[in-house]
């Protein structure tokens, strides 16, 4: 088994990235934040409303990057064996989640000063919108088992099932979208000019960086309770004859 | 039954492993079958012994070691070990809305050539003859459990798993059960049992599952 | 007869002795089609133009409807472990499951559309398309449903999951299922439509069978 | 330079909204993941000194 498969020295590279990863998120939202908020000059067409871009455009890249990271998690577990690499896929669908929330909402607070409606069907809104409901999906079907292997391992299939749907998924919407919707409404209406750039790249590493710290704390999490769940077990497995024995010596 | 034995072949494990409900059950396991052999699984309950049949049946994977067919790691090709495993666990595996023949003409299509022939004679051996018509679902559990156990009849195979098939039967039934596993094993054939009290056959080789408990390699969730 | 053919024929004849499973599909599919004019209202200009998407959202929750028990019955009275025992390829069990839950509830929702389509004004031109897509889609459905189907396996409360897991996969059949029927209501082309609704039946039958397999062998451990 | 920032053009409805709820998500999720590894420790260290003074 090669040398990434134990937690503890998967976990040893973990904890040395926390550190830098912090950093990075600190340094990139403590320069992001101005430059998005204040800095960078308002659009001409939608004045001010536009800088909810910088936290719609990184949330839904967030949202596309983690559910890939846990389809090759997925991948790593079920077709190379690898024992703990479904606990990143499984640590990161929470924050996947989020971000796609984040992402969908954050669409429709913007939707609405740029086309007077919450809800917009654009194309890349509502693809957003299917991954939100498989993110759903692979979280409901992993905490669904008695048995938490048995639930990891059917996650891990609906997650590799989801990854060949999506394209399909988003093809579909995307000529739905041509069909049903004249071309205004869609976001492709936005160009983004070129000082826009540097507080989207410090808003989309500082996502990433956050991303990165959340999921070592929740692998560290993640391991221990299987510790936890594995020493409960263990205990309920003890051959009765072992924990009377004990009990009748009493504490040492 | 039919005169034809089974072929050579040896039925082995080795350093085999299994988890079960996010713990490993039994490690470094070996155990090894020649035909006409018999194996008798004994433990204390949760012990592993039917996660250790189902793993020979091939229907759990090991997390360690190899299961092995005359050499050849049967995993490589799960449909062939299938074909040549038959397997009576805790569930029946009946359709009760079928009638009995019905549900071993079933096996005896899905199985091998689908002759009625053996479907009667499997059923007059475990003294089901008069039932043969009946709906499994009016069936008592002790006729439904013997109507398992006949199923194992209808196509013949080397190997046979049964997880404590004593459990529901009546003396005239042990004692077909033991006439047909002595049947079996004089045919060539290997049968592995995991039972309690009596074993349906004296001369079977014993293992102690809950044995192989101590040799459990400490897994990434253990708690040390 | 192969491992695919006994183990259809005999699903078949179950499925006649209990025709309920078929039943219930074809209720639902009316009941939930006889509702729409209720909350919609019986003008025939808005029924008429709704009635393409109408008759596929609720042909598509009958199919999904019908899918929990195609594994269920089998995993629970222990037939599952006999059949993965029987030398035929995990694959061939999963088709010859498919192909009797799309006999009992497809072919069914197939019949029942255009007695049905009445109700909500279709006109005459979108019949033919109707039919032609629900023949490509339907099995397309089953297919991908039996993925689900086998995951939520030994799940608590599997029904519910069952549908939030394969209704977001079910989208593009739905949305080019209808759009079928919309060209033909609309004399536009209808073969475009209908020849993604083929590609995907033939990527979900290349695809999903497989792993349903995985699904199911996890299911057995 | 303070009022064009609360009052963003007029858009302030909608882009504080938005950076609000980036924020509750953001710190929300860090604290809720922080305090369940700090009770998820707490636990392994009770279930390690129990198994050590034994049952």
């Amino acid at each position: 088994m090669h040398k990434y498969a134990n937690p503890t020295e998967f976990m040893r590279i973990a904890n040395a990235v926390l550190p830098w990863a912090a950093g990075v998120t600190v340094i990139c939202f403590m320069v992001g934040l101005p430059l998005a908020l204040i800095a960078s000059p308002a659009d001409y067409q939608q004045g001010e409303a536009y800088r909810i871009m910088y936290i719609h455009v990184p949330s839904a890249w967030m949202g596309l990057m983690v559910y890939s990271i846990m389809a090759g998690g997925s991948a790593g577990f079920l077709i190379w064996r690898h024992p703990i690499a479904h606990l990143v896929a499984r640590a990161s669908a929470p924050l996947g989640a989020i971000f796609t929330a984040l992402c969908l909402v954050t669409g429709m607070l913007w939707g609405q000063p740029m086309w007077g409606t919450f809800w917009v069907w654009d194309a890349r809104l509502t693809s957003m919108l299917m991954l939100f409901f498989l993110y759903l999906g692979y979280l409901a079907l992993g905490e669904a088992f008695e048995d938490p292997e048995r639930g990891d391992k059917a996650a891990a299939v609906l997650a590799l099932v989801g990854t060949v749907n999506l394209p399909i998924i988003h093809f579909s919407v995307e000529w739905w979208n041509t069909l049903h919707q004249p071309s205004i409404f869609t976001m492709k209406g936005m160009t983004i000019s070129a000082d826009m750039i540097w507080p989207l790249f410090a808003m989309v590493f500082a996502f990433m960086g956050y991303y990165v710290c959340i999921l070592v704390l929740r692998l560290r999490s993640e391991i221990l309770n299987a510790k936890i769940r594995n020493a409960r077990s263990a205990r309920a497995a003890q051959p009765m004859s072992a924990t009377t024995t004990a009990a009748t010596q009493g504490a040492p | 039954m039919g005169a034809e034995g089974f072929e050579q072949a040896t039925f082995s494990g080795t350093g085999l492993a299994c988890r079960r409900g996010g713990r490993t059950v039994f490690a470094d396991l070996a155990f090894n079958l020649e035909n006409g052999g018999a194996l008798v699984l004994r433990g204390a309950n949760g012990s592993g012994k039917t996660t250790l049949l189902r793993l020979m049946a091939g229907l759990s994977v090991p997390t360690a070691g190899q299961l092995a067919w005359n050499g050849t790691d049967a995993f490589d090709d799960p449909d062939a070990h299938g074909a040549r495993t038959r397997f009576v666990g805790h569930l029946d595996g009946l359709k009760p809305s079928m009638t009995a023949a019905e549900n071993l003409a079933f096996a005896a299509q899905l199985w091998g050539d689908g002759t009625a022939a053996r479907v009667g004679g499997a059923l007059e051996a475990f003294g089901l003859g008069r039932l043969a018509e009946l709906p499994v679902r009016v069936l008592s559990a002790g006729q439904r459990h013997r109507l398992a156990l006949a199923r194992l009849m209808v196509v013949p195979a080397p190997l046979w798993l049964l997880d404590e098939p004593g459990n529901a039967l009546d003396d005239d039934s042990q004692r077909a059960l033991a006439r047909v596993i002595a049947d079996h094993r004089a045919r060539g054939g290997m049968i592995v049992v995991a039972a309690h009290g009596a074993a349906p056959m004296s001369d079977g080789m014993t293992l102690d599952v809950s044995s192989f408990a101590a040799a459990i390699p400490p897994h990434w969730s253990d708690a040390a | 007869m192969s491992g695919f053919g006994v183990i259809l024929a005999r699903d078949l004849k179950l499925a006649l002795r209990q025709s309920g499973d078929s039943l219930t599909a074809i209720g639902f599919f009316a009941i939930a089609t006889v509702l729409f004019p209720f909350g919609v209202g019986p003008e025939s200009e808005i029924l008429a133009r709704i009635s393409g998407g109408v008759l596929w959202v609720t042909a598509l929750l009958a199919s999904l409807l019908s899918l929990e028990r195609v594994f269920a019955t089998d995993f629970e009275d222990g037939t599952l472990d006999q059949l993965l025992l029987s030398g035929t390829p995990v694959s061939l069990i999963v088709l010859a499951k498919v192909v009797a839950h799309w006999a009992t509830t497809g072919i069914p929702l197939i019949i029942a559309a255009p007695i049905l389509a009445p109700t909500l004004h279709l006109p005459a031109s979108g019949y033919g398309p109707l039919l032609a897509a629900l023949a490509l889609g339907t099995p397309t459905l089953s297919l991908i449903g039996a993925v689900g189907a086998a995951l939520v396996l030994g799940a608590r409360r599997g029904g519910v999951l069952l549908s939030l897991l394969v209704l977001p996969l079910y989208v593009p059949v739905l949305i080019f299922g209808t759009a079928a029927v919309e060209a033909g209501i609309t004399d536009m082309a209808v073969r475009p439509p209908l020849l993604v609704l083929a590609g995907m039946f033939v990527l979900a039958l290349t695809m999903a069978p497989f792993a349903t397999a995985v699904a199911l062998r996890q299911a057995a451990q | 330079m303070i009022d064009h920032l609360i009052h963003m053009g007029g858009y302030a409805a909608y882009v504080w909204p938005a950076y609000g709820l980036a924020t509750v998500c953001i710190v929300g999720l860090y604290v809720t993941t922080r305090r369940t590894l700090k009770a998820r420790e707490q636990e392994f260290e009770r279930l390690k000194r129990e198994r050590r003074e034994g049952p």
